[in-house]
């Protein structure tokens, strides 16, 4: 058995006071934060209506609704959903790629490393956060003025929807690349446009391509935008079945869009595979 | 200019690069038939979608007509004109907002803490178990994949109307989004320190709080904050079944075309959605900004 | 003719009066008697949003639209340029309908006094049973339904607020309503979609009508002003003659409910218009 | 005392630690050398059991460690400290957390989770600090150090686990010359004042020959060599690293080497 | 003939380059040498223009660097090669499009950010990897290379692009003493036989004596020392490192050092 060090913990504390009593406005700063947000919490609990009486009678209903949904069965709508699911399917994927090829170049001006200059840069984030701040219904309404009714202006309203949304998180993406990659680029001799094509991209487009990929998946959810402009959309019908209570074709739906998203991801896995090869999709 | 190089002799030089050309053929091949794939796949959708160009450039004219509209007050004046007559319903929109804001805090609050609850489950670098993993993937990704509409249609069956409805159908949705994106940034920290602290013979528990937690915390933070930022918006969806608050209002507002009071709403949130960029940038760069950097 | 070259192709744009999935099926065969009898293509546009419909007109590209009262006057009160044609004709001839407050017939509410502090559901911003004539009515009544109710909420569609009512989810509901053997209940009803909280499906007598408004005249038909002359007559006509030449197509519309249209101005929507005014009015004076 | 028999760890078809036998007595300072990849750090990770392995028995003092689990696993890796190349401290925690960390296995859960640190146990681990001459970063971030100082950090983590043997891996491998110097010595110190049993992975045979009493010699999993310092000859040198001696012995190089390498002639990768 | 004429460099108050003057003759290998945060990066990246100095002149035969924008600057980024310790490549591109990056101030931009090499720089980068015995792994992606590996790509990509002068930024700082020798001898081998000048950072004294001509030592961002490496005293080598002489000169150390060293006094940090 080895011998143990000996401490004198009394002679310890006296020559670092600050470790072993921390102030008390160090020590609190956590619990404090902690406190602050739980209070919000519950203040938001009791005024939004929580109560556990209703939360506990809903969970029997909710068990309750799931034995209603077995089996799935479409009924006599199967062609009916699959066209739905085709409609949502192009829209989803022809507004998110759309937004994309937009953001693309308009993130690069919202990123710090790309622009250090954040007065070109504000203006930029700002009018990405518009965008954002604007509701879908306004850019369906927005986009029927142009195209009239139709899924075309449905995906235009997720193009531009899509775009505020991408607008910032490929700006992030870009934010969080390895410097020493472009560094390497510049150093070389290479300008700016070498730098962004060869040190950055292929840093971030893995990464971009994964965001887009979830918003197509998102996408093909969502019923709003696509059942506003007249194009019908498998959020709808789920929605509509939901609310005439038929649990059956409701859980078919559901099981319908698993499957759709697990394809989507599956081919997705495929196609950045082929893109970017496979360590970085692992 | 220095000649650093001495080129190859031609027949040297010749099989190195058809051994290149030969390897990187094969990822290209791959790299051209997906992009082909895709391209087909687009052209499939633009068909279903019935998209139509010349329509889209004939009347793009069109595209400021209904901001034009919702700029102009009743009266005919421009917005700016009269700010009092624009903003009049300001105090119980503020309200409204507030409730909105409060609603999706709620909702991601839950959300982000299940979440991060299943994370480390989820996450394949620090899961206990194959089947562990397996499972929280299925559940999240049931969370994630069923869209919060319907969460919030059978709520409000199960649990009646009301705000409660909608907050749980945004904890279930945020959940899943979020235990994805989380169990993410955990499959890429560092195992070192998890491995520094395992041989000291600490708990699984332990490594985490202490080894995986530090690293990941502000990612997660800034991931929750942008939910939180999108919760603000999908809250608005929620507005049947009683959770409505600013949403509501903006979509009543659009419907029945009181045209100033969208525009007064929209800035409104507008600003609302700068404020939370701003500040979550702040955050971010406060909770994660150095250390990125260096 | 030459208006078909300048429209070779027109649009026809749809509210679901009942839920959208059922919209498209219902009017396939009006559509393809429609092109037959016009000689051009017809495409038909089902919107879940009034709005969008308003807009679509406005833009010049939804040549005819089918509104209810309350979005067709909306249309003309934002600078629409759009007149009514036809009008939907009940099976007993009249030409409107009713609002009605609905409660569940077990519940022990008599009348709107038994109603405060409980849950009213309303079906859409701009329909006019479902919200316009209610408010207008409870105001009659001396009562602010967002004062006098604890929640008052938008349930979607004139299904949806019966089926809230029938879970449980509102105290009261408002509802369109024509005579006693047709209203928006009673062909739910038929085709058994009303089942309460438990699953049980529910019959006629588990409801009970509270109140009842002043008839509000039914929806229109309403195409573009500024067509051709000759290609609104041919439209018009079109319309009358559907109940005539394609008897099964016409009668697909309405489950047969509905006798053939007639023909109507934009002038007999002025009551509509007024009443809207007067909600919008009370907006500003609630805050 | 510790004792492997037959030890051997697999990854697949490749044995990384072949029927590795040896004993360490209490006490010594033992380096283990080899060409990378000869299996150095699974042998030491196997031993505080962070790999298990797949034959062969660990025994310690009588205790066999190879099938220990739970709790009883996790007292034996707080008894069997590690010290690793690239510390593997806790960037983001501050400099005495992260030398805390090191009481963990003897406290309960709760404690540790909440952050409650026992006063006994945060003068020991300043204490530590204070034998390395860090005392005053404690309230540091770990990742704001330079290498030297965090290895110190790390070595103070090992020693408040209050262990009967020290593992070091490669601990000097990201150090400077002169930061090589101050962790060395400190290994030395804990070993010579306090009797704990040090095992230390080393690249450089001038450092395995300056502080080690024995060195064992691995390649490709085996054990090759096992003996005195001054036991390794040249020649086994040579075996051991598949290099030119003059180059493993970290003579100076001649001030020009003989001759510029002729193009093409570099080493295969 | 590359000519520094009071060189400083400021990040905020600190001068991390403090008046630097030297000259450097076409073809010769010079070390920079000194401690952790002397300056050495940063007077390369301020030579390689990556930084801009605050004050002083560059003149590459007669050229003044300092002055240099846009166009002409990115040419004399493509003139003055640098190499990094963390080698700097894109891990997503394979090697050879790596390596091709160093081409890209030679060529029209529309080619380079459309990837249509010329046949000539495919040649030309083929051969350099030639040169270093990686030319198999042109198609193969950059991280999946070893350390050693990638560091010969990032040479080759520096001579590519034709330098007149290497800068070497500690190359041989993460990489193993087996890989170490072959991309030290790699830069040696492209000075003589190509006539380029190299300047590198290096942190072992040994390796810098082994394979400079001359050495430039640095000081808290001075230049303190500039000479023959033979001139290089055990007292200026004290002075620079701060260290006892015999630890930085890396003399075998005793075989076992006298006494063990008494607690509490390890060197100050
Ligand atoms: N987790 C693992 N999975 C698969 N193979 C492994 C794993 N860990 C180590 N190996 C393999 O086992 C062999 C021995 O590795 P080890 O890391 O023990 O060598 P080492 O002597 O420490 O080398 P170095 O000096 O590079 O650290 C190597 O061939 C390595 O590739
Ligand atoms: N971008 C920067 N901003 C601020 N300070 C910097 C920056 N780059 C370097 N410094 C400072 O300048 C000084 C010199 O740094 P430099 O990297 O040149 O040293 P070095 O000799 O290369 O050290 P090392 O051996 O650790 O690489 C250091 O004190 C460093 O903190
Ligand atoms: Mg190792
Ligand atoms: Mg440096």
């Amino acid at each position: 058995m080895s011998r143990k060090p000996e401490v004198n913990a009394a002679e310890l504390r006296g020559r670092y006071p600050q470790i072993f009593d921390r102030p008390a406005s160090s020590r609190m700063a956590t619990p404090v934060v902690l406190a602050a947000a739980l209070a919000i919490f519950a203040f938001g609990l009791v005024d939004l209506d929580f109560s556990p009486s209703r939360f506990i009678s809903g969970l029997s209903q909710l068990g309750w609704i799931s034995m209603m949904m077995i089996p799935p069965d479409p009924g006599s709508s199967l062609p009916l959903y699959l066209k739905a699911l085709g409609e949502t399917l192009s829209i989803a994927l022809l507004g998110t790629t759309l937004a994309a090829v937009l953001a693309l170049p308009v993130s690069l001006l919202a990123a710090r490393n790309v622009v250090p200059s954040i007065i070109l840069r504000f203006p930029v984030r700002r009018l990405l956060d518009s965008i954002r701040g604007v509701d879908t219904l306004i850019w369906a309404l927005v986009w029927i003025n142009v195209v009239g009714l139709g899924p075309f202006a449905g995906v235009l309203a997720i193009a531009v929807s899509d775009f505020g949304a991408f607008g910032k998180l490929f700006s992030e993406a870009i934010e969080g690349a390895d410097q020493r990659q472009v560094e390497g680029i510049r150093a070389s001799g290479g300008s700016a446009l070498h730098e962004i094509r060869f040190g950055l991209m292929p840093q971030v487009l893995p990464v971009i391509a994964g965001q887009v990929l979830y918003f197509i998946e998102s996408n093909t959810r969502s019923a709003t935008i696509i059942g506003i402009v007249g194009a019908g959309g498998i959020g709808l019908q789920l929605a509509e079945q939901i609310r005439v209570l038929e649990w059956q074709k409701v859980s078919f739906l559901i099981l319908m869009i698993l499957v759709a998203v697990a394809g989507i991801d599956f081919i997705s896995g495929k196609l950045r595979f082929a893109i970017i090869g496979r360590r970085a999709v692992a | 200019m220095t000649i650093a190089v001495s080129i190859l002799p031609e027949q040297q030089l010749a099989a190195l690069n058809s051994a290149y050309r030969k390897a990187v053929a094969r990822k290209r091949l791959r790299l051209l038939a997906a992009l082909a794939v895709f391209l087909a796949a687009l052209i499939m959708s633009s068909i279903g979608a019935e998209v139509n160009l010349r329509t889209f450039f004939t009347y793009f004219g069109n595209f400021v007509s209904y901001f034009d509209r919702i700029l102009t007050l009743d009266s005919g004046q421009r917005v700016w004109t009269n700010v009092g007559e624009w903003f009049w319903g300001l105090h119980k929109w503020l309200k409204l907002l507030g409730e909105t804001l409060l609603i999706s805090y709620v909702g991601t609050l839950l959300g982000a803490v299940l979440a991060f609850a299943l994370n480390f489950f989820a996450a394949e670098n620090t899961s206990p178990a194959r089947w562990l993993l397996f499972t929280v993937r299925r559940l999240l990704e049931f969370a994630r994949t069923v869209p919060g509409i319907v969460f919030a249609l059978i709520f409000v069956i199960a649990f009646g109307l009301g705000p409660m409805a909608g907050v749980l159908a945004i904890a279930i949705h945020s959940t899943g989004a979020l235990g994805k994106l989380f169990s993410e940034i955990v499959e890429n920290a560092d195992m070192k320190p998890v491995e520094g602290i395992r041989s000291t013979g600490a708990s699984w528990l332990s490594c985490m709080r202490f080894a995986i937690l530090p690293q990941v915390s502000a990612g997660y933070a800034s991931y929750a904050l942008l939910r939180f930022e999108i919760n603000v918006r999908e809250a608005s969806v929620m507005g049947f079944v009683g959770a409505g608050g600013i949403g509501q209002e903006l979509i009543v507002a659009i419907r029945k075309f009181y045209y100033s009071d969208v525009s007064a709403i929209l800035v409104t949130v507008i600003v609302t959605v700068f404020l939370i960029d701003i500040t979550t940038g702040w955050v971010r760069g406060r909770l994660f900004g150095k250390e990125a950097r260096t | 003719e030459d208006w078909r070259a300048k429209y070779p192709e027109i649009t026809f744009a749809a509210i679901p009066a009942e839920n959208g999935s059922g919209v498209t099926e219902r009017y396939a065969p009006f559509i393809s008697y429609l092109s037959k009898e016009l000689g051009v293509k017809v495409t038909l546009r089902v919107a879940n949003d009034y709005a969008a419909l308003i807009e679509g007109q406005r833009a010049g590209n939804i040549q005819i639209g089918y509104y209810g009262p309350a979005s067709f006057a909306r249309a003309r009160l934002t600078g629409v340029k759009t007149d009514a044609f036809v009008i939907d004709v009940n099976s007993d001839g009249s030409k409107g309908y009713y609002s009605v407050f609905y409660v569940l017939a077990k519940s022990p509410y008599q009348k709107i006094e038994d109603l405060k502090g409980k849950n009213l559901g309303l079906v859409d911003p701009n329909s006019t049973s479902g919200n316009n004539m209610p408010r207008f009515k409870l105001n009659a009544m001396g009562i602010d339904p967002d004062a006098y109710f604890s929640k008052v909420v938008f349930t979607g569609s004139h299904e949806n607020a019966v089926l809230a009512l029938a879970q449980g989810t509102v105290d009261v509901a408002a509802n369109w309503w024509n005579a006693d053997d047709d209203s928006n209940l009673t062909r739910m009803l038929n085709k058994g979609m009303v089942k309460s909280a438990d699953g049980t499906v529910m019959k006629k007598e588990d409801f009970r009508i509270i109140v009842k408004s002043d008839l509000i005249i039914n929806s229109p038909y309403a195409y573009l002003s500024d067509l051709p002359e000759d290609m609104k007559a041919a439209i018009k006509k079109a319309f009358l003659d559907a109940a005539q030449k394609d008897p099964e197509a016409f009668k697909k519309l309405s489950d047969g409910k509905n006798k053939p249209w007639e023909p109507v101005a934009t002038e007999d929507y002025n009551k509509t218009i007024e009443l809207i005014k007067f909600v919008d009015n009370l907006r500003k004076k609630a805050s | 005392m510790l004792v492997l028999e037959g030890l051997t760890c697999r990854f697949g078809a490749k044995a990384a630690v072949d029927d590795a036998s040896f004993q360490v007595a209490p006490g010594s300072f033992v380096g283990v050398i080899g060409r990378s990849g000869a299996g150095k750090s699974t042998l030491l990770r196997t031993i505080n059991r962070l790999v298990t392995p797949t034959q062969g028995r660990i025994l310690f003092d009588g205790l066999d460690v190879t099938s220990l689990r739970g709790g009883e696993l996790r007292q034996w890796r707080a008894r069997s400290a590690m010290i690793f190349q690239q510390f593997n401290l806790v960037g983001r925690l501050d400099v005495l957390t992260n030398v805390l960390m090191g009481r963990l296995a003897t406290m309960p859960a709760w404690r540790a989770l909440s952050q409650l640190w026992s006063e006994q146990d945060k003068a020991l681990a300043m204490s530590a600090l204070e034998q390395f001459d860090i005392a005053a970063l404690a309230a540091q971030r770990a990742d704001q150090l330079s290498g030297g100082q965090q290895q110190r950090v790390a070595i103070a983590r090992a020693l408040v686990q209050q262990p009967d043997i020290i593992l070091a891996d490669e601990p000097i491998a990201s150090l400077d010359p002169r930061n090589t110097k101050i962790v060395m010595d400190a290994l030395l110190r804990i070993n010579k004042h306090f009797g704990i049993t040090v095992l230390c992975n080393l690249h450089s045979l001038d450092l395995a020959r300056g502080y080690c009493d024995r060195l064992i010699g691995m390649a490709a999993g085996r054990v090759v060599f096992d003996g005195a310092p001054s036991a390794l000859t040249d020649l086994v040198a040579r075996e051991l690293y598949d290099l030119e001696a003059a180059d493993v012995m970290g003579a100076t190089p001649a001030p020009m080497p003989q001759g510029v390498p002729a193009l093409g002639t570099a080493a295969a990768a």
